[in-house]
């Protein structure tokens, strides 16, 4: 039971950092189309940039945060602007492949920088543990728990509600009908480039918190795949799910079977749901009519 | 697709398919043949290994083109499958003592059918549901190489001996040589029967499917078996090239075929040019060379700029990355498209149109 | 199939997309050697009754059936028209099979061939090539073969290329042979998408809007196209057209659809006449 | 021979190739290691090098990635290296029959048993004690320390270099009758909390955990364990026995112990003088020099005094010629920093020691258990 | 009614009415070499349906994007000349700020959203008006009552009919001064087709919206047209009064082809493909 308790906790804190860092994804992807595999890279940026301002700079945190967010618009606006906008109507293939040579450019910047090395940085979120229902659990996690719950509220409701919610949806359907209605299609997509890396940011800086900063933050980024698939690519609901799922079964299987299969289990259980449902848990399947 | 260069008729159907027509195309090849042929006796072994690793790179490239570039199957599994081919040509000679010819077939037709198990799922896949199911291919298979002690008798990794072909065993003098001369022999096959694919009916099938599936298969392809006929012909040279890597490299250990590897391979078609033959091997050359022209780069101008010395991997791997962007960006059909258009250009001189 | 045979049985065909329905308890048939024509407002079902009919659409309940002459299936025979009219139809092994359990590649292999309503070709492929894969059928598929080419590979290409040399003649393509179909005009595609599906040397021949978004001009010649492919490989014609000139002119009989329901059928006069198609369709303008 | 770099009247630099980890999985201890061989080549150098002649340590990077090791291997064969200085035990094993067949004495940092087989490699040199002996006298410290009976997890990098002493281990207890209840795990790599395996570990009733991995996640995995409550004693075999793993661990380093056949530097041995000398003079600050810069200092020590000998005995620097020096020069000193203090080879054995120090983090820093123990 | 509030109510074209939109003299080339207008000029006059009919690859769409300022995105651009709208130059101005003014295109071949829902698709519309969308969506349901049942359903899921229908509605969410349509009968049923032009000259009585109008469909175009212009290789050929246009013969014997009214030829009777080069 107590284990139980530490696995679950652990397991959906996260499953909980996925998500947001997935929702980042999938609001790029449902926005633009472009299947963006430099997510975890992004992470990897915000945890840095966070890590300089905080650590380097000696800025008090919430200033540090700011520069963080400032890095992860420009970064974001930038690579929209100068990678991905030339590359509009290009193949699956070819967005696939330009996102992830500049996730090769991203991490060998971060690399060339600061080295492989960990850091570490003094604590943001409070350290100790507490026991509940008789299992020890970190209150860090708890407190990543909160923090990304919140953040992923305040995103489902502006992609939902807002108007700039239909406007992103409408710019992913097509471009040119979007332009004649008097969306702005380069501001869309300035916007959802930075939002998708803020809330890399956040997800990045919370994950660094718990361990430390690393580069080893781009491969929890890879997990991002059997999350957004899962959730259908373009489900907000869906990516939550899915990022909690993943979250859950991975700790659960390392702690109750073989810590090893954990590596692979995302993956396992992507291609169950695939072999299922080939759009995903929650993807729509997509409009193929002749 | 390049201009058709003005002044060619045929006369029967015949000659127009034939493969090569004009003299400046048979000149080129000519000229090619002898270049190619003269380079073992000019390069030292460590250009000589470089060759030898770039072609076999050119055949596992070829293989994914037919896959990503030709039936547009997005796959991130490469590195799986030459796994596959691999450890199956490494445990067949030297456990079960087959002759290296034998064990390479076979190596050949395992990748083949593994192939078809993962193509099954994709099957009902697009996209990127597809690619993500590859990407799960290549952790499950490489988690198995990693874990099966069977494979690596627990040893992690897995000796290979020194390849005899027919009785004929490599000299460790003249290691580098031999095997390039092997190593041409086979790119140039998987060139030929590739190319030769693409000028029949399963071919243009896989295109069809690729192209626009639906009117594929009002046409009476059948999509089910074009994708897994494709999946299993490129993963049968992707086996080839795996099968030669153990044999060339005579060590094998998973950490040679992770993730990286995959990307790696994409980046060589898309470098090279998707859908093309010729466009994999020029990928597969100038992707193995440029982490060689790095560091050539690095050492001369190293002095000026430390930081390009001192984070070597980091530069490298950034090179790669921005290739792979440059291409994507200004000619996203690759070296092949720049190569017919530098052809046009003379076929064309003086006029420029 | 001799002219004048039924080819096509569509019976109480229904499909339903979740809560809409497209097409309710259809019942048509198409008579071999002609022309039939499908009208009706948009959404009334018309493209998805083509789709049941090629094998993309798995129809809720009801059925589609065709007859076909069994040794006229899955063999290049381009000497013998499909429907050779001095043919006596007792000595033909005439089979029915049922175009609903089947997928599209297998209807396709009955000789049952179609092109879309917005153009669905292969983008990348040149014009010959985009023809050679209408002969997908009628050729062997061997891998090795094929990879050595000499041999039984290449005498297979060069004898289906004489074949579609005959069909770009006859569309007058000639010019646009080794173009890749992407760089082409619309309506020289939609010539192309027709010539792909004549390659197939089909029975049945489905048409989904051959015209639509063509001048007068290019109506003309398509509707001439038609026309001469009709006559001249004797191929029964199912047609979707929304301009009444054209389906009056050259169709032998009309079906109109409305929300899936048949509203009318009959000879072109016949439907121009039928209230209930003036009402749903036509127009008062149309009908004086 | 002419004036050749291998003849011996050349006085031309000594070439030596050197892998190192700087940027990959193991970089962490990878870069420090590098560090002490170019430092001591520095040195060296600065002295007046082998009889006048200098060394030329090409290092570069290899990420940890056993392709490019072998692409650096054939740069260093085509620029006529003399001898190779490598890292993982995963590249080391890739290359030793290439190694053989070029006959170029190969020394690393992985200290495999696999690789002491002198028939299977006989051109491998291992250092200091084995994975294997480090694990066995890990075992025998943990049977004495529990009073008999006890329970062992090794979690170990999912990798050669990972796996390759827990079979001996597993062997050792039965073969010595030991009481222990012994399991292993391999550690996930890029994994953000050892949960699950701490989870596993209790399940099992270990109260010992050794690690066969680098600091870095060894620090993680005290940190995790800290968190979760867990009460087990770590027990870090060379690679995460290290100050890296104080530091990175912080107080949940505390207690746990360290099996590490190098002396670390605030052991202050005779042979950590120069050490500190050269450390002086380049404005380090000896509390940054960690044992792995120690251990690097000295592998690249012991190549030398077999480069040293070949040459005194007037030979041509070859590869065949220093494996001889180096199997028959007898006892190698290394002022007490490996193992009893000296290294020694032979025509049979090329297992340069097998006794290693027991160590203890106390306050941040490496306190000694116990010195100079032998499986 | 909310479309278009300043318009004057209920007026006929005056008969010299000032120009709303006019294109002076322009040049398009795409990508760099494809010259495709080749010095066209054009003028929409304030509450006027103006038809521009032309064969196929004439430029007329072309013609539209550049008025839209949706070139750009098609790696096309105006070398030369200037597009006015309402007295302002609005040669260069991006998209978005052009339907802002009052602008809008509905263009050919639907673009619809498909993945949105016909709702959706109409809000999207209003996102330049988004405080008086509810209303305009309101107005737009009255005028297509069959996009008001259908309101929940995918778009892509409609027929093209449908989506047409779905396309002027939204095109008349951004309340324009000027709606620009680029072929809004292709593929659309006789019946559909003049019930669209129906409610194109309802909306331009009713309202004194003036349209833009692109058709291959040239007699009906010319019906509800006030005034024509015939394009051909990226020029204008012809201009004048519609009525005017569908009397001229060569307009009679190129755009309003066989079959149909007045017992023509019959489609069956045309023996000779080209018949004719291009009408030049
Ligand atoms: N793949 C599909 N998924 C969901 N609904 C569909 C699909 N295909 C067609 N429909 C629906 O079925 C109905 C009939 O559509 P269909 O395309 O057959 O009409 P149509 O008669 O061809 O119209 P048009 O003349 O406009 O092409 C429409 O309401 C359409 O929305
Ligand atoms: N994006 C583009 N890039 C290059 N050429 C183009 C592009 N769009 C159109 N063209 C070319 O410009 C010419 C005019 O095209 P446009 O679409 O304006 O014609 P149109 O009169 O609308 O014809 P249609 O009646 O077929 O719609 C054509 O020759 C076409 O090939
Ligand atoms: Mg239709
Ligand atoms: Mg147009």
């Amino acid at each position: 039971m107590s284990t139980f308790v530490t696995l679950l906790v652990i397991g959906l804190s996260e499953g909980a950092i996925l998500a947001l860092a997935a929702l980042g994804f999938v609001l790029i992807y449902k926005a633009t189309g472009v299947i963006n595999f430099a997510q975890g890279e992004f992470l990897l940026i915000g945890a840095y940039s966070f890590y300089t301002a905080f650590v380097v700079m000696q800025l008090p945190i919430v200033l540090a945060l700011l520069v963080g967010v400032l890095v992860a618009v420009v970064v974001g606006v930038v690579v929209e602007r100068f990678i991905l906008r030339p590359m509009v109507g290009q193949s699956h293939i070819s967005i696939i492949m330009v996102t992830i040579g500049l996730a090769s450019v991203l991490s060998a910047l971060v690399q060339m920088f600061y080295g492989t090395q960990p850091r570490s940085m003094p604590p943001i979120l409070p350290r100790g543990s507490v026991s509940i229902l008789g299992g020890t659990v970190p209150v860090n996690r708890l407190w990543a728990i909160v923090i990304c719950a919140v953040v992923l509220g305040l995103l489902t409701w502006f992609f939902q509600k807002s108007r700039h919610g239909v406007a992103m949806r409408a710019v992913a359907d097509d471009q040119q009908a979007a332009m004649t209605v008097g969306i702005s299609v380069r501001r869309v997509f300035a916007m959802s480039w930075a939002l998708a890396a803020i809330s890399a940011l956040i997800a990045g800086v919370t994950l660094a918190d718990i361990t430390t900063v690393e580069m080893n933050i781009v491969n929890f980024g890879l997990l991002v795949f059997p999350v957004v698939i899962m959730g259908g690519l373009d489900s907000v609901p869906g990516t939550i799910v899915g990022g909690l799922t993943i979250g859950l079964v991975t700790q659960f299987v390392s702690g109750y079977m073989d810590p090893g299969l954990a590596e692979i289990v995302p993956y396992l259980v992507l291609v169950l749901v695939l072999l299922v449902r080939p759009y995903g848990v929650f993807g729509e399947k997509r409009i193929e009519r002749v | 697709m390049a201009a058709v260069e003005t002044g060619r008729h045929h006369t029967s159907y015949r000659s127009e398919l034939r493969l090569w027509h004009t003299r400046p195309q048979i000149v080129r090849m000519a000229v090619l043949a002898v270049i190619v042929i003269i380079l073992p006796f000019i390069l030292d072994d460590y250009w000589l290994a470089l060759a030898n690793t770039a072609l076999i790179a050119a055949i596992g490239a070829i293989g994914l083109n037919i896959l990503v570039g030709y039936t547009g199957q997005i796959s991130l599994g490469q590195g799986g499958f030459l796994a596959v081919g691999a450890f199956t040509s490494a445990i067949l000679t030297d456990r079960l003592g087959m002759p290296a010819p034998v064990s390479i077939i076979g190596a050949v037709m395992l990748t083949a059918a593994i192939g078809v198990i993962v193509g099954l799922p994709a099957l009902r896949l697009k996209g990127l549901y597809l690619a993500i199911a590859t990407l799960a291919s290549q952790m499950v298979i490489l988690f198995i190489v990693r874990r099966w002690e069977f494979l690596t008798e627990g040893q992690g990794f897995l000796d290979v001996a020194r390849l005899e072909v027919f009785g004929f065993r490599l000299d460790r003098a003249n290691f580098e040589q031999q095997w390039y001369m092997i190593l041409l022999v086979l790119a140039i096959l998987a060139a030929l029967t590739a190319t030769n694919l693409f000028r029949t009916g399963v071919g243009r099938s896989f295109m069809a499917v690729r192209d626009q599936d639906i009117a594929a298969s009002a046409m009476g392809v059948n999509l089910t078996r074009a994708k897994l006929t494709a999946f299993a012909v490129s993963n049968g040279y992707v086996g080839l090239a795996g099968a030669l890597m153990a044999h060339y490299t005579e060590i094998l250990s998973w950490e040679k075929f992770t993730l990286d590897v995959s990307i790696l391979y994409l980046a060589m078609i898309i470098v090279g040019g998707m859908g093309s033959v010729a466009g994999a091997v020029y990928g597969a050359v100038f992707i193995t060379l440029l982490p060689v022209l790095v560091r050539e780069v690095a050492d001369v101008v190293g002095g000026a700029v430390p930081i390009i010395r001192d984070q070597l991997p980091a530069v490298e791997h950034g090179v790669f990355g921005l290739t792979i962007i440059v291409f994507l960006i200004f000619e996203p059909r690759g070296l092949n498209r720049i190569w017919e258009r530098i052809k046009d250009w003379f076929g064309y001189w003086p006029f420029r149109y | 199939m001799p002219p004048g045979q039924p080819l096509l049985r569509v019976s109480d065909l229904t499909l339903k997309f979740g809560g809409v329905t497209a097409l309710a308890d259809v019942d048509m048939s198409v008579e071999s050697g002609t022309i039939h024509a499908i009208i009706g407002p948009n959404g009334a079902g018309k493209s998805s009754l083509l789709n049941c009919m090629s094998g993309l659409y798995r129809p809720t309940s009801g059925s589609v059936a065709l007859r076909y002459v069994a040794d006229d299936v899955g063999r290049g025979r381009r000497d013998q028209p499909a429907a050779s009219p001095e043919a006596d139809i007792d000595s033909l092994d005439i089979r029915e099979r049922a175009l609903t359990s089947l997928p599209p590649h297998r209807v396709a292999r009955l000789g049952v061939a179609r092109s879309f309503q917005n153009i669905e070709l292969f983008d990348h492929l040149t014009v010959l090539e985009n023809m050679m894969l209408g002969r997908h059928i009628h050729m062997k598929q061997n891998v090795l073969t094929s990879m050595l080419w000499f041999g039984p590979a290449r005498r297979q290409e060069i004898a289906h290329r004489e074949i579609v040399e005959e069909v770009v003649d006859l569309l007058k393509l000639q010019a646009y042979r080794q173009k890749p179909v992407g760089t082409l005009a619309y309506g020289i595609q939609k010539r192309v998408e027709l010539g792909r599906a004549l390659a197939l040397q089909p029975s049945l021949l489905l048409l989904d809007e051959p015209m639509a978004g063509m001048n007068a001009e290019e109506k003309e010649d398509m509707a001439r196209y038609i026309l001469d492919v009709h006559e001249l490989a004797g191929v029964s014609i199912v047609l979707i057209e929304h301009d009444m000139n054209v389906v009056m002119d050259i169709s032998n009989r009309v079906t109109v659809l409305d929300f899936g329901k048949v509203i009318g059928d009959g000879t072109p006069q016949e439907v121009m006449d039928n209230p209930r198609v003036i009402e749903a369709y036509l127009g008062a303008g149309a009908a004086s | 021979g002419g004036g050749g770099a291998a003849s011996a009247d050349s006085d031309e630099p000594i070439p030596i190739g050197v892998i190192a980890d700087l940027s990959g999985a193991t970089g962490d201890v990878g870069t420090p290691y590098n560090e002490g061989m170019l430092a001591y080549v520095e040195q060296l150098n600065a002295d007046g090098g082998i009889n006048g002649r200098e060394i030329d340590a090409m290092s570069n990077d290899y990420a940890y990635e056993v392709p490019q090791a072998e692409e650096l291997y054939r740069r260093y064969l085509s620029d006529e290296a003399v001898a190779i200085q490598g890292w993982g035990t995963g590249d080391t094993e890739a290359l030793r029959t290439r190694v053989a067949n070029d006959e170029l004495p190969f020394m690393s940092g992985s200290f495999s048993e696999e690789l002491t087989d002198v028939e299977e490699s006989p051109y491998n040199f291992l250092v200091a004690a084995t994975y294997s002996d480090q694990m066995r006298a890990a075992l025998n410290w943990i049977a004495e320390e529990s009073g008999g009976e006890a329970g062992v997890a090794a979690l170990h990098h999912d990798s050669p270099f990972g796996t390759s002493p827990v079979g001996d281990g597993e062997a050792w207890i039965d073969e010595q009758g030991l009481d222990i209840d012994f399991t292993s795990h391999a550690m996930p790599a890029g994994t953000t909390n050892f949960a699950g395996i701490l989870s596993q570990v209790d399940s099992a009733g270990a109260e010992y955990i050794i690690i066969q991995n680098v600091a870095s996640p060894a620090a993680q995995l005290a940190r995790d364990l800290k968190a979760q409550g867990g009460d087990q004693t770590i027990v870090c075999l060379n690679w995460c026995g290290n100050e890296l793993f104080a530091t990175g661990a912080g107080d949940a380093a505390e207690g746990h112990v360290m099996v590490q056949p190098i002396a670390p530097i605030t052991t202050e041995r005779p042979g950590h003088e120069a050490i500190l000398a050269y450390a002086d003079e380049n404005g380090m600050d000896p509390a940054d020099i960690q044992v792995s810069f120690v251990q690097g200092w000295y592998a690249m020590h012991i190549m030398a005094e077999g480069i040293r000998h070949t040459l005194d005995a007037g030979e041509d620097l070859t590869g065949p010629a220093i494996r001889e020096s180096l199997e028959t020069m007898g006892p190698i000193d290394t002022g007490g920093v490996i193992g009893e203090g000296t290294v020694e080879f032979s025509a049979d054995s090329h297992r340069g020691s097998t006794t290693t120090g027991l160590y203890e983090v106390k306050d941040g820093e490496l306190a000694v258990i116990e010195e100079a123990v032998s499986p | 009614m909310t479309a278009a509030p300043e318009a004057a109510p209920g007026a006929g074209p005056p008969a010299a009415a000032p120009s709303l939109l006019s294109i002076n003299n322009i040049e398009v080339i795409y990508d760099e070499v494809i010259l495709v207008l080749r010095g066209l000029s054009l003028e929409v006059p304030k509450g006027q349906i103006v038809a521009l009919l032309g064969s196929n690859g004439a430029g007329k769409s072309t013609t539209l994007k550049a008025a839209s300022g949706l070139l750009p995105s098609e790696q096309g651009e105006v070398t030369s000349g200037s597009i006015s709208f309402a007295g302002e130059d609005i040669t260069k101005m991006d998209a978005p700020e052009r339907v802002k003014r009052g602008l809008s295109l509905c263009m050919e071949g639907r673009h619809v959203f498909p993945h949105l829902t016909v709702s959706d698709n109409l809000l999207a519309g209003g996102y330049t008006k988004a405080k008086e969308a509810g209303e305009t969506l309101d107005f737009v349901y009255e005028f297509f009552p069959k996009l008001a049942d259908m309101r929940a359903r995918t778009a892509g899921f409609l027929s093209g009919g449908e989506q047409q229908m779905l396309a002027i509605g939204r095109a008349l969410m951004s309340q324009p001064t000027l709606l620009m349509l680029d072929e809004p009968s292709l593929g659309l049923a006789p019946l559909l087709v003049e019930e669209i032009f129906a409610t194109i000259a309802k909306l331009n009585a009713d309202t004194g919206l003036t349209v833009l109008v692109i058709e291959q469909n040239a007699r009906t175009a010319l019906s509800v047209a006030h005034h024509g212009y015939i394009m051909e290789q990226g020029r204008i050929m012809l201009e004048d009064e519609a009525d005017a246009l569908a009397d001229n013969p060569d307009v009679k014997e190129f755009y309003l082809g066989v079959g149909g009214d007045a017992g023509k030829r019959s489609y069956r009777d045309v023996k000779h493909y080209r018949r004719r080069k291009r009408w030049l």
